[in-house]
């Protein structure tokens, strides 16, 4: 059982209220939810939509079609009738068109003694009402949520949601229908799986810019500076962002920026300046289709080469990319640890499809557990920040102590003064550069599911949930065809990866238009020929579609 | 290797401005009773930028024009280091403009000493924003047309805590004034002239010298409009002195989490 | 496609402040007589940047915070065509808060309009330079800490040839204080206070309509010291109009090589 | 024959000068003349160099050993010793040391009259007799230099020249000797070359922050304004340069900037706004070691695959690395064809080894000479900017005409207003990328010397004089080897390249830790297996350095 529903609106009728609160409470009810978002860059008016999937087994992506539609204007309804399925039910705010029920959401909502803004509550109740399990549990979970509010406002809304559901009584468990489950009930964006683990894993400085997709890591973080004590100040700008976060890396706490395109443009300076000082800092580089300000609010794969070879001059870094929102919780913490672990700058990638899904799992830990910051406790008097050693790691003092740390954006001697000496520069590069072959040895393979077989799904970050799901459907076609998916897209150890792939038809399925992770595995002798299904519309694939066109 | 000292010799011109500045830091920093481990120079890039290798202390030579954000995340992960930014009139009103703009609405807690030569020293010899209106050089051809930008008059303006102008060429003065702005709680402005022998024929030792004048013994910087009438007087008198003082809470002192000790301190507990 | 010409409807939200300087933008041109076929609209990006496209003109709607510098890249290009910056304040103060410092040295012949809402509105309500302190935000969750830039204060200080503040609740005047700016040879500043319904709760219709007061007619603009203590006026009374006024000869007068022509006419000789 | 003099002090005391003074001498002898610099950053004190090597026949690179060594301190000439050859002669100001004959220059300026400054013209002097070419010509030169300034200073110049000369008598002739031939006699450096070949191009604007080693283009093009009519204007930041030079262009006018690494890096965002409003802007990029501030006087090829993947999004750019001086000339004017004839940003890459070279050759033309910028000249009343085209090039009106043009950094329908229309998107990002495909129909062939061999020397860039000269030297040696030089590196025409090098031993020679370009050919598909000769120190190969490694 696997049902769609789409609720679409203008941009600030209130699409993400009904959403969220439909993606809680069927994640209440104990079925699995996973819901994405579709909007523009404007605050009012226009076309979004929501899309709340619901199934009795785990889901990873978005479907195009939908099951049960809701409207709440008549332009943006008509907009995505051709998306509704034939057995299919859809129902809107105001007059009926083409099969969809009009039912007056505006003025149920003022009979049930509610406001105007309440009719996403009746559209939930509607919703409710249709997929079987009744307005029961929303009822408890607005009751739960209004109650902090005081006076009449969660009976107001429980009203509204049960007259919603009335409406619709002609439909009632016709799509699905739905019955409470037993999945994991703990809802996470994107977002914050990324902020909460950044917190968790003890960053105490976080500066940026706010820059849509990236801004929902921010705001999370932002909400819980006071629980976990960090220092969240909006800079003036990307530049000013980046070099604040390296000021911070320096003394000595972990420390984060979080951006998009643009703002990660403006940052590529002070990327080769924590090259050069080998500073710990990540960067949460979420994507956006490009190039300039290119579609502000859709989602797209398109900055990777850009990211990995970010920076003049050429110093090692790591570039991470996670597939699912688990696992960008997990990277998250493994991103402050590689930055710290090889004092080297991490730049994080995620894109809007992947921070704005919602999805219920079993509860993150919360709990603060700050990741091991590889500080020198007791430098010798002789101690020098940048020593030459055989893996390339110094051991890193921070200033306060006892011996002074002198960190350089020029070439540098090992004790950290600028140097014109270039026999020390060869030394020294060499020194930095070994840190890159080290970042190779850590424990790390690719994602393969279920199995290796003959066709190969190629993909990297967020395309793993529809990636996964194709396999799942070309695989019940009888096709032997599995996924590898990346999520530590760099450095790369061509070599292994040759291995896996050799002698398979590899098809590399990528969120931009010129297949920018086969590139890269190209370049790094893992991939000779290779076919590609490429999307650069700015929407995230859908499953149907990669075997569509498989 | 023998631990980390500061560097010797500097890199500057004999005759330089720049080593009289350092000097009057280094005896600023002894009679505040500073204490050097405790103590981050943050610079950028140029000739001035170099400072900070030139004495022992920790350091932060970052990029050019971001010695300022740089200082910020210092600040913010160790509030209880002393943070000192000795960087060039280039360095912190051209590249790091915005920076310096927003710096001072924050008050953060950073000393921030220009060392301002009207030029761009370490790239041979180009404007400025400081320069002269009528300056010529290889690539001000005509002379710069632009007005000089006004880091005092732009500091008042933006309510900045702590506003000063010194002057290489009267090192007891300067000194006097780095101490001074090392008291400050919050964000201080110290705008230093001095002669660059090499490329500035004509901001010389002598041109300050004979222009240079210390503000009255009764002169208010309390008094925002008096004090930016004082901040456009550039000619043959150029006030030297506290030129404006806003009494404002810091940066770090209004920023909860630091409330009870540094960030850096919290992870060890 | 049937040529290029405006895009309707607009994108803003209704009851916005941005449809009234968009109104009075349009009446502007008009009665100064401006042919809009020489006529470039310069924006940054924001909800404000989003202006130019929606009135006839060329547009050029570059990238956040870079409206000034490509503004100055088409003056020096056709020094002849006639070219406006429709901006926010997180565009102009924010991220481009650098280029305006030195654009108003410079003193090209740029009329800069910027949509002040004090808030970001396309990213949602998070904190511009000029949001008040203590705003609160989902970003700025204790407040904003740091003093509001001061625009106005800022271009006296640097000798701004033209500074001047208007409102969209007043659109006549807002008309007016456009022509004035449009009529000005040099840089032209002019900060527009406008209400942002969808995410400034506190700086609304109402607020900046019962404060906005406009100066006296016997007010001298060219009074920089005067015209500084005016600017620093905020609270039951914020002062509109010219502020400040400074004869300087524009950058296009200055620059030897456009006085014979534009150096787009010099391709075609 | 073939000379490498080499003049050694601290910044400050005139090693330029001197060297300068030299190479015009020998260029107006008739001779083959390529003079390279070594510089500290720093204004005075510590140790430059300045080699003016000197043959009968042309030359493209500098040689690491010198024949004549003069020393404007001790400390600088001690640094040298060890590379002065067996045979060579060493002079200096001052007491003798090891072998080096010590000269009072101050002292002989003093007595002939001069000023202290003028130890140069005593130094140049001296190299003139040691030459064998005598003291004549350069008193010659030095009259026409000075007959501007006036009064006595050509005379007082001329006598120091010549007691310089009568001081080193013993040493009259004993290196090379030196007789006139008949070289070419017009001397340029790269800067000259790619600043004056802006100026006949018909650049109009030109915007950059000073940033060593690409200032040098900057100040030729400062002093150049007058007399080819062209903006030249300091900016605030490399952020206000490239927007300054998107605005110029948009406007109508070749564009250009100038810059290095860091500020490279600050463009980033600014060469994406370029592609996505397709505009005709020029980036010349003059290398030196990074990361960060790196060694800002040295030189260095690290930041080719930053360069190509500059930006945000996926738009095509084109990347040009002239070899030599002349190339260098032509590539300039090649960059700004290409960026208006393809409506794109265009990335012309140096060093500082290529831009501080000079070398003597036929008169470069200097006459104004625009390019086509390609604009249509009388757009109808249903012009729209980004019309779709077949080759993706739209044509490209300017304002100021009869229509409107909209130009904008969101993604945009045709009439360059900002749009939402996902279909829309993807029609102009096939059309941008379209043009891509159109750059690669450009004619260019690698530069292959002398002839294709069994080995060959992979180079790009400013490497190509030595890679040329050390092949003449392994073929001296027998073997088959040879050069195959890219100018254009981006785009790359990956099965026309494989081609040309299959079957080949290929030798990658770069001035950087990772082989950046011999990555991008297998990127590209057209090199498998390679092996490497790199250098990272922050001085240029020479021949027999490459011919000694291979
Ligand atoms: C991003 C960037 N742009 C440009 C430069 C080149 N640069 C180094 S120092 C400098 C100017 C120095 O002037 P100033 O700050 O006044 O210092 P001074 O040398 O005069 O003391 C410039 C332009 C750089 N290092 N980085
Ligand atoms: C380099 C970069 N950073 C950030 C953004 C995201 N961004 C777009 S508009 C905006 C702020 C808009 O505020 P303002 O200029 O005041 O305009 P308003 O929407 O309030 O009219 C931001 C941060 C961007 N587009 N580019
Ligand atoms: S160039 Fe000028 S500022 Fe720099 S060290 Fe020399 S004299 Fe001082
Ligand atoms: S968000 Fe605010 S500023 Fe933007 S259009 Fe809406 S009301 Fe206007
Ligand atoms: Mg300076
Ligand atoms: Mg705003």
């Amino acid at each position: 059982m696997d049902i769609n529903i789409r609720i679409t609106g203008e941009a600030g009728q209130g699409v993400q209220t009904t959403g969220d609160l439909l993606s809680r409470v069927f994640s209440k009810a104990g079925l699995y939810v996973l819901s994405t978002q579709s909007y523009q860059s404007r605050v009012r008016g226009g076309e979004n939509s929501y899309d709340v999937r619901v199934s009795d087994h785990e889901i990873f992506s978005s479907r195009s079609d939908v099951d049960l539609l809701v409207g709440l204007t008549a332009e943006t309804t008509a907009e995505q009738l051709g998306f509704l399925n034939k057995s299919g039910i859809g129902i809107m705010d105001g007059d009926s068109i083409d099969g969809v029920a009009g039912i007056d959401m505006k003025a149920i909502a003022k009979e049930s003694g509610g406001t105007a803004m309440m009719v996403n509550t009746v559209a939930a109740g509607a919703v409710m009402a249709v997929t079987g399990l009744g307005t029961g549990m929303l009822s408890e979970l607005l009751r739960e949520e209004f109650r902090k509010k005081g006076g009449d406002v969660a009976e107001q809304n429980i009203r509204c949601a049960e007259a919603g559901g009335r409406a619709v009584a002609r439909h009632a468990g016709k799509i699905g229908p739905l019955t409470p489950g037993d999945a994991p009930k703990y809802l996470y964006s994107g977002s914050r799986a990324i902020g909460l683990s950044a917190a968790v894993s003890g960053v105490k400085v976080v500066s940026s810019y706010p820059m849509t997709p990236s801004t929902g890591v921010f705001t999370y973080l932002a909400g819980a500076a006071k629980k976990y004590g960090i220092a969240v100040e909006q800079a003036e700008d990307e530049i000013a962002a980046i070099n604040l976060v390296c000021g911070a890396a320096y003394a000595g706490v972990p420390a984060m920026t979080t951006t998009s395109g643009g703002g990660f443009a403006l940052m590529a300076e002070g990327i080769s300046l924590a090259g050069m000082m080998e500073l710990p800092v990540v960067v949460f580089l979420s994507q956006r289709p490009g190039p300039a300000t290119g579609l502000p609010t859709r989602t797209g794969q398109e900055d990777l080469l850009f990211a990995v070879h970010a920076g003049h001059g050429v110093f090692p870094k790591a570039v991470f990319a996670p597939g699912d929102i688990k696992q960008a919780y997990d990277l998250t913490r493994e991103a402050f640890r590689t930055a710290h672990r090889f004092q080297s700058p991490v730049i994080l990638m995620a894109d809007q499809f992947l921070t704005d899904m919602q999805k219920n799992m079993a509860e993150l830990p919360f709990e603060s557990d700050p990741i091991d910051r590889c500080i020198v406790e007791a430098p010798s008097q002789d101690y020098v920040r940048y020593a030459i050693t055989d893996t390339g790691i110094s051991p890193r003092a921070i200033p306060g102590g006892d011996v002074f740390v002198v960190a350089d954006s020029d070439e540098h001697t090992e004790d950290g003064h600028l140097t014109e000496d270039l026999e020390v520069r060869v030394r020294q590069q060499d020194k930095r550069m070994r840190k890159g072959n080290e970042m190779l040895k850590e424990e790390y393979s690719p994602g393969i599911y279920p199995e290796p077989a003959d066709e190969v799904l190629l993909c990297w970050g967020s395309t793993y949930g529809p990636c996964r799901e194709a396999v799942d459907k070309l695989r019940d076609g009888g096709r032997s065809i599995c996924m590898i998916h990346f999520a530590r897209v760099w450095p790369l150890d061509g070599d292994r990866i040759k291995k896996l792939l050799q002698g398979r038809r590899v098809i590399s399925v990528e969120g931009n238009s010129n297949a920018q992770f086969a590139t890269l595995l190209k370049q790094a002798g893992a991939l000779a020929d290779f076919e590609t299904i490429l999307k650069y519309d700015g929407l995230p694939f859908t499953a149907d579609e990669i075997a569509g066109r498989c | 290797m023998a631990g980390t000292m500061k560097m010797e010799p500097t890199a500057w011109c004999p005759g330089c401005g720049n080593f009289n500045i350092l000097a009057s830091l280094d005896r600023a920093i002894e009679k505040k009773g500073i204490d050097r481990k405790n103590l981050v120079l943050v610079s950028g890039i140029g000739q001035a930028a170099k400072c900070p290798h030139y004495t022992d202390a920790n350091v932060f030579n970052g990029l050019h024009g971001r010695a300022l954000p740089a200082a910020t995340g210092i600040k913010l992960a160790n509030h209880r280091l002393d943070v000192i930014i000795t960087s060039g009139d280039g360095d912190m009103y051209g590249e790091g403009g915005n920076h310096l703009l927003h710096a001072m609405r924050r008050n953060i807690g950073i000393k921030v000493f220009v060392h301002n030569n009207q030029i761009y020293g370490l790239t041979k010899g180009q404007a400025s924003p400081t320069s002269e209106k009528g300056f010529v050089t290889k690539i001000q051809v005509d002379g710069v047309l632009s007005e000089p930008v006004n880091p005092i008059a732009m500091a008042i303006s933006e309510d900045c805590s702590f506003v000063a102008r010194s002057s290489s060429v009267i090192p007891g003065h300067l000194e006097q004034m780095m101490i001074e702005a090392m008291i400050c709680k919050g964000f201080a402005l110290l705008d230093i002239l001095h002669p660059c022998v090499s490329f500035n024929k004509i901001n010389t030792f002598k041109w300050y010298r004979e222009r240079v004048k210390e503000l009255p013994a009764d002169y208010d910087p309390h008094d925002r409009v008096k004090a930016f009438e004082t901040s456009l007087k550039w000619g043959d008198e150029i006030p030297v002195g506290v030129i404006y003082r806003s009494e404002r809470k810091s940066f770090e002192e209004l920023l909860p989490v630091l409330s009870e000790g540094t960030l850096l301190e919290s992870l060890s507990k």
